[in-house]
């Protein structure tokens, strides 16, 4: 059985990516709203 | 007490990743592409309890007219989509080398992508209403039908890839799971549901942010 | 009637046509592959089939050259000799189990245009992974309705 | 006749007589159903082997194109009309109005699905008169499932932007289990099988009417509120 590390890192890599990604868009949308002057 | 939750993520999800790649076990059949079921098992858990979470919000909303409820079911529905994505998308890479394929019209494959579908309308939806009164009103029947729709879409699937054949059923029974990798599964399930609970409050607290400015 | 007597008479209503529809899934028995010894009682030229069995020690012929793939499917009582073009998923092994979809040849084979492996819904460590015999496969392979194993939660 | 029946039966009988006179949904919806029949043509080609095996898919994706157009429309009529006000100050139930939408856009599916039900044999040189019987009890279920959905999602965004692309994008991953539904037990019923057969799907759909009802009957007041 070979070991296939590309796929696992792949699926690992994705998530990171993925809840990095959404978790900067909350601190960024965060930040917009709470500074001073935020706009929206 | 949301930074607390967040660090209080980021250590579980670190210990879960050290669980998953240095305590788990080599698994005897399939090798080490099975490490993949600590984030694929987790994600689908957590994105169940996400939509749990967006019909309660829906109906909340319904009942008490209080927008809170709707925040709670914006603030899960978009990591519930997130978390469905990630199931979807880690299942069909751990399915390339073991089954030899990305994706088959499995009922289970097939029923958590249309799960995936109905949450993006539901989200698409909510972009196109501006008024926080009337979005939470569309978004919660939405919301409400989509819940009510899950069983049945569970079972029309399931049916649609059987086969009819007379056969002896065989009761269920709990598979056998070697020790150490349930519970590294446990640890992550932890892990993903605090991760989880982190983003519901930092993006309620979001929604609650944007209708103050709005109003 | 106020709205949260609706709600809960409207409720009951879906929780028993849901239940209802639960109640008669389960009264019926469904089956997500023929085993070779059924497909072999009445086999239907080009119908499509998807087809479940052991794949039999001392069959498996695979030519990387040509892409071909022969092996046999067993179920201890019906064996039926399987063609497919392409390269074999990893998990697919002499003495495991594998579901194939395709469909029966009038020569009297059986043309694969899809192979999935199937695996068990055990996870073991190294030490106890003694192989299971096929009869305790088959009975993995049938119990659960997914054809191709997601992983138990 | 009680109070509720009467109002839901105003708002079909509105809704006929609109149509009498003006047309326009209905001769668009019959000529873009000949139109989807002309398009399945020159995709498959003139094999009837290969028209006969896709038959109950094809049926069926017509129904839903159409129900796609029509439902989608049913409410931005009112919309269009300024009627919108009138029926959110109706007095009483306002769930009478829903069963009342919801049976004009039946009564609108059935014109079209009997169209293309007479259209199908003559284009394609098939045969349906033996199965039609059948086809019907499945072709009401469906056609119930669709429409319910479709009358409650076509009165949510008939008030909110880009209309025609979130409707289809709501509506049609909620409608997996009656196409999955409804085409199995046509495809059973073309078989020419007995209804038995199907029994599964036809429970599966009548479950599935019954949930998409209830859940219509008891929201819509909260789509219609003012908006």
């Amino acid at each position: 059985m070979p070991d296939n590390w590309g796929y696992v890192f792949a699926a690992y890599g994705l998530a990171v990516i993925a809840l990095g990604a959404y978790w900067r868009r909350l601190a960024r949308r965060a930040k917009s709203l709470a500074g001073p002057g935020g706009s929206e | 007490m949301t930074r607390a939750l967040g660090w209080l993520a980021a250590l579980a999800l670190v210990i879960g990743l050290g669980a998953a790649f240095g305590y788990a076990p080599r698994e005897a059949v399939q090798g080490n592409v099975q490490r993949i079921m600590y984030l694929h098992v987790p994600a689908v858990l957590t994105a169940y309890l996400a939509f749990a979470l967006v019909f309660a919000g829906s109906l909340g909303y319904l009942f008490t007219r209080r927008l809170g409820w709707d925040r709670l079911a914006v603030a899960a529905a978009e990591p519930g989509v997130l978390f469905t994505g990630l199931t979807i998308v880690s299942g069909s890479i751990w399915g390339k080398p073991t089954w030899g394929t990305w994706w088959t019209w499995d009922a289970r494959l097939t029923s958590t992508a249309v799960l995936f579908l109905v949450y993006v309308g539901y989200l698409l939806l909510r972009g196109m209403v501006d008024e926080p009164d009337r979005r939470a009103r569309y978004a919660a029947v939405v919301g409400i039908l989509g819940a009510a729709n899950i069983p049945i879409v569970h079972f029309s699937v399931k049916w649609w890839r059987a086969l009819h054949q007379p056969s002896t059923i065989l009761g269920p029974e709990p598979s056998p799971i070697a020790a150490p990798i349930a519970l590294t599964l446990l640890v992550n399930w932890i892990a993903f549901t605090l991760l989880f609970l982190y983003f519901l409050a930092r993006r309620a607290e979001i929604a609650r942010l944007e209708e103050s400015h709005a109003g | 009637m106020t709205t949260q007597r609706k709600f809960v008479a409207g409720g009951l209503v879906i929780v028993a046509a849901l239940g209802y529809l639960i109640w008669s899934g389960v009264t019926q028995s469904v089956v997500y592959f023929v085993t070779p010894s059924e497909l072999l009682a009445a086999p239907v030229a080009n119908k499509t089939y998807r087809l479940g069995g052991m794949v039999l020690p001392g069959s498996l012929k695979w030519e990387p050259k040509t892409l071909s793939l022969a092996f046999t499917l067993s179920d201890g009582k019906g064996q039926v000799s399987v063609r497919h073009r392409g390269a074999p998923p990893d998990l697919f092994a002499e003495g495991r189990g594998a579901v194939v979809e395709g469909s029966w040849a009038r020569e009297g084979y059986f043309q694969a245009s899809l192979i999935l492996a199937k695996h068990s819904e055990e996870y073991k460590a190294p030490h106890d992974g003694a192989d299971p015999g096929y009869k305790e496969l088959l009975r993995t392979l049938r119990r659960e309705p997914r054809t191709d194993e997601k992983p138990p939660r | 006749m009680s109070a509720y029946l009467r109002r839901a039966w105003i708002v079909v009988w509105k809704d006929v007589l609109t149509e009498r006179r003006s047309k326009e949904s209905l001769n668009a919806l019959l000529f873009f159903s000949v139109l989807l029949l002309f398009i399945f043509q020159f995709a498959l080609g003139p094999e009837r082997a290969r028209v006969e095996t896709a038959l109950p898919g094809l049926l069926w994706l017509g129904f839903i194109l159409a129900g796609v157009l029509g439902l989608g429309r049913s409410f931005l009529v009112e919309q269009e009309n300024d009627c919108w006000e009138g029926l959110v100050l109706t007095p009483g139930d306002k769930s009478a109005i829903y069963l009342g939408k919801l049976a004009g856009n039946v009564l609108v599916m059935a014109v079209v699905e009997a169209a293309l039900l007479v259209l199908f044999p003559v284009f394609f040189g098939l045969d349906l008169t033996g199965a039609l019987p059948r086809l019907v009890v499945v072709l009401a279920l469906g056609t119930l499932g669709l429409a319910a959905v479709g009358t409650l999602f076509g009165a949510i965004t008939a008030q909110v932007r880009a209309r025609e692309l979130l409707f289809p994008v709501l509506l049609l991953p909620a409608q997996v289990p009656v196409l999955l539904g409804a085409v199995s037990a046509t495809e059973i019923v073309l078989a020419g099988q007995p209804l038995a057969e199907a029994a599964q799907w036809l429970k599966l759909l009548a479950a599935a009417d019954v949930v998409y009802l209830v859940v219509g009957l008891l929201t819509f007041e909260f789509v219609l509120e003012g908006a």
